[in-house]
């Protein structure tokens, strides 16, 4: 089995390299995928199109919104689908764990979280809000809030956290964020456009349409960050206790 | 030519990472080495000119993915039989 | 694109990036069919996904572009957009950027794809790791050739022949039909449905017969541990 | 507004979400939303193949976003495509989706207990995900869309026993090698094509003539193997028996007829409007090699269900036989092939759905899908198993089932490229299949006929009591869905001229060799 697998491997690699000559010079500028229309175009006409200096989040919540809406329902999978396969096995630990968890909070760790996980909230606020500007977005937010309940439960435990954000409302919050996405695709849809075309929420917002885009795609990342943060910390909560949430990791 | 030479060395170092991560028995040790994969990936990225990839690597990959690992590890055996 | 010379030298010189790809690929592509141990193959996962991942943002590289964020000077909102008319400041609407300066940033479009990609490797590793607990609550293993053995041995205990699945719920009246059927089924774990089905009446000889051909060939198809799987023929006589 | 498209694939999306947010709230609420969102998008999804029967171009394109084609390059934005053959396998998926959904009202409640409205979410994000594969025009949406459908089938798979879960790990595995050879596969399209758009990647194919690059091979083999490992095709089957047999039933209902069926489609998408008639067909060895590996799936699936002793573990083994069919129509490369081989999805779509939700029946009256707990069924449930041989004989291919016709044009296929080991394996196949049918029927049918009892004569008995053949028919929700789908097939193999009509409106546009001249 090993040795077929390695077979298969190495045959797979030889084709691959066999290909790579193929391709065009390291950083060529001239290269297809870089002199392409669309690529040109996303980088000559983001911002006469939607006023947003960051041409990945114009390109991934805007051009290409529509993937994204469908990666936020992946995630959004993932949580279900993890939450109900757990979900309902024996409600004591059948086997023991190899490592005893040491259960009381540790005091140092405590008070430094306690400190840390605003700070790490605000940041993610930030990368969510400003997006637009620099590297960060939705997902990027959307994780970090998450990863800050993640670090609420690794340092007082997982009850601790689930009483700031029960499962429940876990949930809620992911199935929220795709209705705040796919809601405003449908409002867009509704003022005459086409499902996601932002630009006609112009007539119901203060702006010219290119600045209605600018708003809307704040909108949807703010959308995607519910579910992502929602979802990553039910992952965590789930997976780390087996599906019981409770005495987590 | 500096930036050439760092990309070379991550991109040696990616695959020691990479074959020791998969070679270590201890699961928990595989984990973190994983994460140190995903963080050399990041850097690299970030070289590249892909920022956004790379914040996202820095929190998806080398983040969340690890803790949930290991917190899966935690509930299963930690020493792998390869 | 160079004609001479070998693949490799043309890859290690001028290529390493997507080298290097390759070989991440089938480490990872390796670990997932080869390793014994399920995490193992789902770390495996992961460095196969970022290998495509590495491969992707490899072709939005430039030579000599920056980073696909506007610089202050394209900058829709910058600067530049505010102009003295009369004393006054006024906002001009952003322009396209001149062809010239198009290869002066990579190419946005790859690194939005991996975003997307990421995302989704990441939720397939949990959908993966809450299986792989879930195996490991069924069968307390997530070492591949333990899972197997047992999953052979659960299989051919266990092959879907009419018996009752779920002790746990009150048995319905087809239920206890079905029950009456099995109850010469000659497996040792059958004692707690032979108390009802003891008076399953004369027809349990052929029916032992006709188990008895299928288990046989059961045998023949699936190959049960010769250690582990039930004897029908010792148990029955 | 021809928004009727979007509408297909967000009224699953919409619903599932509903069912997750009104799990809170009361979780008998799930089943009548799925209902209705299912109703939604079959509406939505007839009006879309009305309106591509009606267009002058016999295809309806959306551009998402509003990035329309007269402004912007092609590719700017993301494309929906509706022709005739994305707006009929839409339609099938949305159907097979709203059957199902109707049927799914008891078994959902015994095996997935309170986990309803995460189940119902996944359900419909599952249609959602193959709708939005039936439709999209963009090869990396194409992806996005795969890894939703494959995502929600890996949990409804694993929703079940830890037996389930098991054979999910292996789904997992090789759907993601799968899935990632595609993504890598489109990585290589775009290196060399600078775009994403399926019509703009062929476009650029022809117009550069890229037909013996390298990378654009490579990109051709990537691809199809790793959609030929999506739809379990003979060497990369491994996932599929077990997942299917083991996965609660209505799950095994909605993904055995659709999943596979959807790749098919997703490479006869590939072969003619990404790569091209002339790339896939003329530049690489495929047509030459593919054939031949055909006919070895075909037998390897044939004998392997005729040594199957369950219902469901032997659909699965027919499943992975069927597949070999639809590839096989694809690459004797002819005209009457293809129409044989979409049509084949069409049907095989039906009929396994038949097959399935009989079986799913018995399941729940009888707690075995083993044949030896048949015996005696005909005179217990005689409406379900009309149904199911209904079924069956579609599969074997008796006229007037919509079976026999896919089955006649895939070997006059055969017959007109003068491929004789396709045609000699789809014959030897049908032979096997009509051995596992009537050895079906034997044991469900024959073994009570005589006044149901017949205690210890001849072949086959049980001596079956009077009160296991009492009339016992399955409840109606469970019912009527399989009569539903029962007399789909039988429909769709009475106007199959109409089916097919359309089909051919789709390939004309490809030039393909017929053997004969076009009509």
């Amino acid at each position: 089995m090993k040795r077929a697998a390695f077979i298969l491997v190495l045959l797979i690699g030889l084709l691959l390299a066999w290909a790579a000559k193929d391709f065009p010079t390291w950083g060529d500028p001239h290269a297809p995928a870089s002199s392409s229309p669309v690529s040109s175009h996303f980088i000559s006409n983001t911002g006469v199109d939607t006023e947003v200096p960051n041409m990945v989040t114009a390109v991934l919540a805007d051009y290409r919104g529509f993937d994204t809406m469908f990666e936020t329902v992946v995630v959004f999978i993932a949580g279900l689908a993890v939450i109900s396969i757990l979900r309902g096995g024996p409600t004591r630990r059948t086997r023991d764990r190899e490592f005893v968890v040491d259960f009381e909070p540790d005091l140092i760790v405590t008070n430094t979280v306690r400190l840390i996980v605003p700070v790490i909230q605000i940041f993610a606020f930030y990368v969510l809000a400003h997006g637009h500007v620099s590297p960060g977005g939705g997902f990027q937010g959307g994780v970090a809030m998450g990863a800050s309940f993640i670090l609420i439960a690794l340092s007082w435990d997982l009850k601790t956290a689930l009483t700031r954000f029960p499962i429940e409302r876990c949930f809620t919050v992911a199935a929220v964020g795709i209705v705040i996405y796919a809601g405003i695709g449908l409002l867009s849809m509704a003022l005459g456009g086409e499902f996601l075309d932002y630009a006609h929420l112009a007539k119901v917002l203060p702006v010219s349409p290119e600045m209605a885009r600018y708003h809307a795609m704040l909108g949807v990342e703010i959308g995607v960050g519910f579910t992502v943060s929602a979802i990553m910390f039910a992952l965590y909560a789930s997976l780390s206790t087996d599906g019981r949430m409770q005495d987590g990791l | 030519m500096g930036l050439e030479l760092f990309n070379t060395l991550i991109l040696s170092l990616l695959v020691v990472v990479a074959v020791l991560s998969l070679w270590v028995r201890d699961l928990v040790v595989s984990a973190v080495i994983f994460a140190i994969y995903s963080f050399l990936m990041c850097l690299l990225w970030a070289e590249m000119g892909a920022v956004d990839v790379a914040f996202t690597e820095a929190t998806v990959g080398a983040g969340v993915s690890t803790v949930v690992l290991i917190a899966t590890i935690f509930n299963l055996k930690r020493k792998a039989k390869d | 694109m160079v004609e001479d010379g070998s693949i490799f030298s043309q890859l290690l010189v001028d290529r390493l990036n997507y080298f290097i790809y390759i070989i991440l690929l089938l480490i990872g592509l390796w670990a997932m069919i080869a390793k014994n141990n399920l995490i193992k193959k789902l770390i495996g996962m992961s460095i196969f996904q970022t290998a495509i991942i590495l491969f992707y943002v490899s072709i939005g590289v430039k030579e000599g572009a920056t980073i696909p964020i506007y610089l202050p000077e394209h900058d829709p909102h910058g600067s530049h957009l505010k102009v003295d008319v009369n004393g006054s400041e006024k906002m001009l609407p952003p322009e396209v950027l001149e062809s010239s300066l198009v290869p002066g940033y990579s190419n946005p479009l790859p690194h939005v794809l991996m975003l997307t990609a990421i995302v989704v490797g990441v939720a397939t590793l949990g959908l993966a790791l809450s299986v792989c607990l879930r195996i490991y609550r069924g069968y307390g293993t997530v070492e591949e050739d333990e899972l197997l053995e047992k999953l052979e041995r659960e299989d051919a205990r266990n092959t879907g022949r009419p018996r009752r699945r779920r002790p746990r719920r009150a048995p319905s009246e087809k239920a206890v039909a079905t029950e009456k059927l099995k109850s010469g089924n000659p497996r040792p774990r059958q004692s707690r449905t032979n108390r009802k089905g003891a008076k399953a009446g004369s027809s349990e000889g052929t029916r032992n017969d006709s188990t008895k051909s299928v288990t046989e060939k059961r045998k023949t198809v699936r190959k049960p541990r010769k250690k582990t799987s039930p004897k029908p023929k010792e148990d029955n006589s | 507004m021809s928004d009727h498209i979007v509408w297909i694939v967000l009224f699953p999306l919409m619903g599932a979400v509903a069912c997750a947010l009104s799990g809170a709230l009361s979780k008998k609420l799930c089943y009548p939303i799925s209902v209705i969102s299912m109703i939604a998008s079959v509406w939505a999804s007839v009006h879309t193949m009305m309106q591509a029967i009606e267009s002058p171009v016999h295809e309806i394109s959306y551009i998402l976003g509003g990035w329309s084609l007269d402004l912007f390059p092609r590719g700017v934005g993301i494309e929906f495509r509706a022709d005739l053959l994305g707006a009929l396998i839409t339609l099938v998926v949305t159907g097979v989706g709203l059957i199902v959904t109707l049927y799914s009202k008891v078994p959902v409640q015994r095996e997935t207990p309170g986990k309803e409205p995460m189940y119902y979410g996944l359900f419909l994000l599952q249609i959602c995900g193959l709708a939005g594969i039936a439709l999209t025009g963009d090869a990396f949406n194409l992806y996005v869309l795969i890894e939703v459908a494959a995502l929600t089938g890996y949990g409804l798979i694993a929703l079940g026993s830890n037996r389930a879960a098991a054979a999910t790990f292996n789904y997992v595995i090789l759907g993601t090698i799968g899935a990632s050879l595609y993504l890598l596969g489109v990585g290589y399209l775009y290196l060399k094509t600078g775009t994403l758009n399926m019509v703009g990647i062929r476009e650029v194919i022809e117009a550069q003539s890229l037909y013996d690059s390298p990378a654009m091979q490579v990109a051709f083999v990537l691809v199809l193997v790793g959609i030929l490992i999506k739809m379990a095709f003979f060497p990369f089957h491994a996932w599929l028996p077990n997942a299917y047999c083991h996965a609660p039933s209505t799950t095994s209902c909605l993904l055995a007829p659709l999943v596979t069926k959807v790749m098919i489609y997703v490479m006869i998408r590939m072969v003619l409007t990404v790569f091209g008639v002339e790339f896939s067909f003329e530049s690489t060895l495929w047509t030459e090699v593919m054939p031949w590996l055909v006919a070895v799936a075909i037998v390897c699936a044939a004998v392997m269900a005729l040594a199957q002793r369950e219902i469901k573990r032997m659909l699965a083994y027919l499943i992975v036989a069927e597949v070999g069919y639809m590839v096989g129509g694809v690459w004797i490369y002819n005209y009457y092939g293809l129409i044989g081989s979409i049509f084949h999805v069409i049907s095989d779509a039906c009929m396994t759905l038949c097959l399935f939700l009989g079986a799913g029946i018995i399941l729940e009256k009888c707690r075995t899908t083993h044949f030896d707990g048949l015996r005696g069924l005909f005179a217990k449930m005689p409406l379900t198993m009309i149904g199911f041989f209904i079924g069956g004989f579609s599969i074997i291919g008796l006229p007037p089932t919509c079976g026999f016709f896919s089955k006649w044009y895939l070997i006059t296929g055969g017959m007109v490229s003068e491929r004789w080991e396709y045609m000699v394996t789809l014959m030897f196949s049908t032979m096997v299949m009509v051995v596992l049918f009537f050895r079906l029927i034997e044991r469900i049918h024959l073994a009570v006929d005589e006044s149901g009892k017949n205690l210890g004569k001849g072949h086959g008995d049980l001596g079956l009591t009077e009160e296991q053949t009492r009339f016992d028919e399955a409840p109606l929700t469970m019912l009527v869905p399989l009569l539903i789908a029962a007399s789909i097939v039988m429909i769709i193999g009475v106007y199959n001229q109409e089916v097919v009509d359309q089909i051919e409106v789709f390939l004309r546009a490809y030039n393909l060799p017929t053997g004969v001249s076009y009509k």
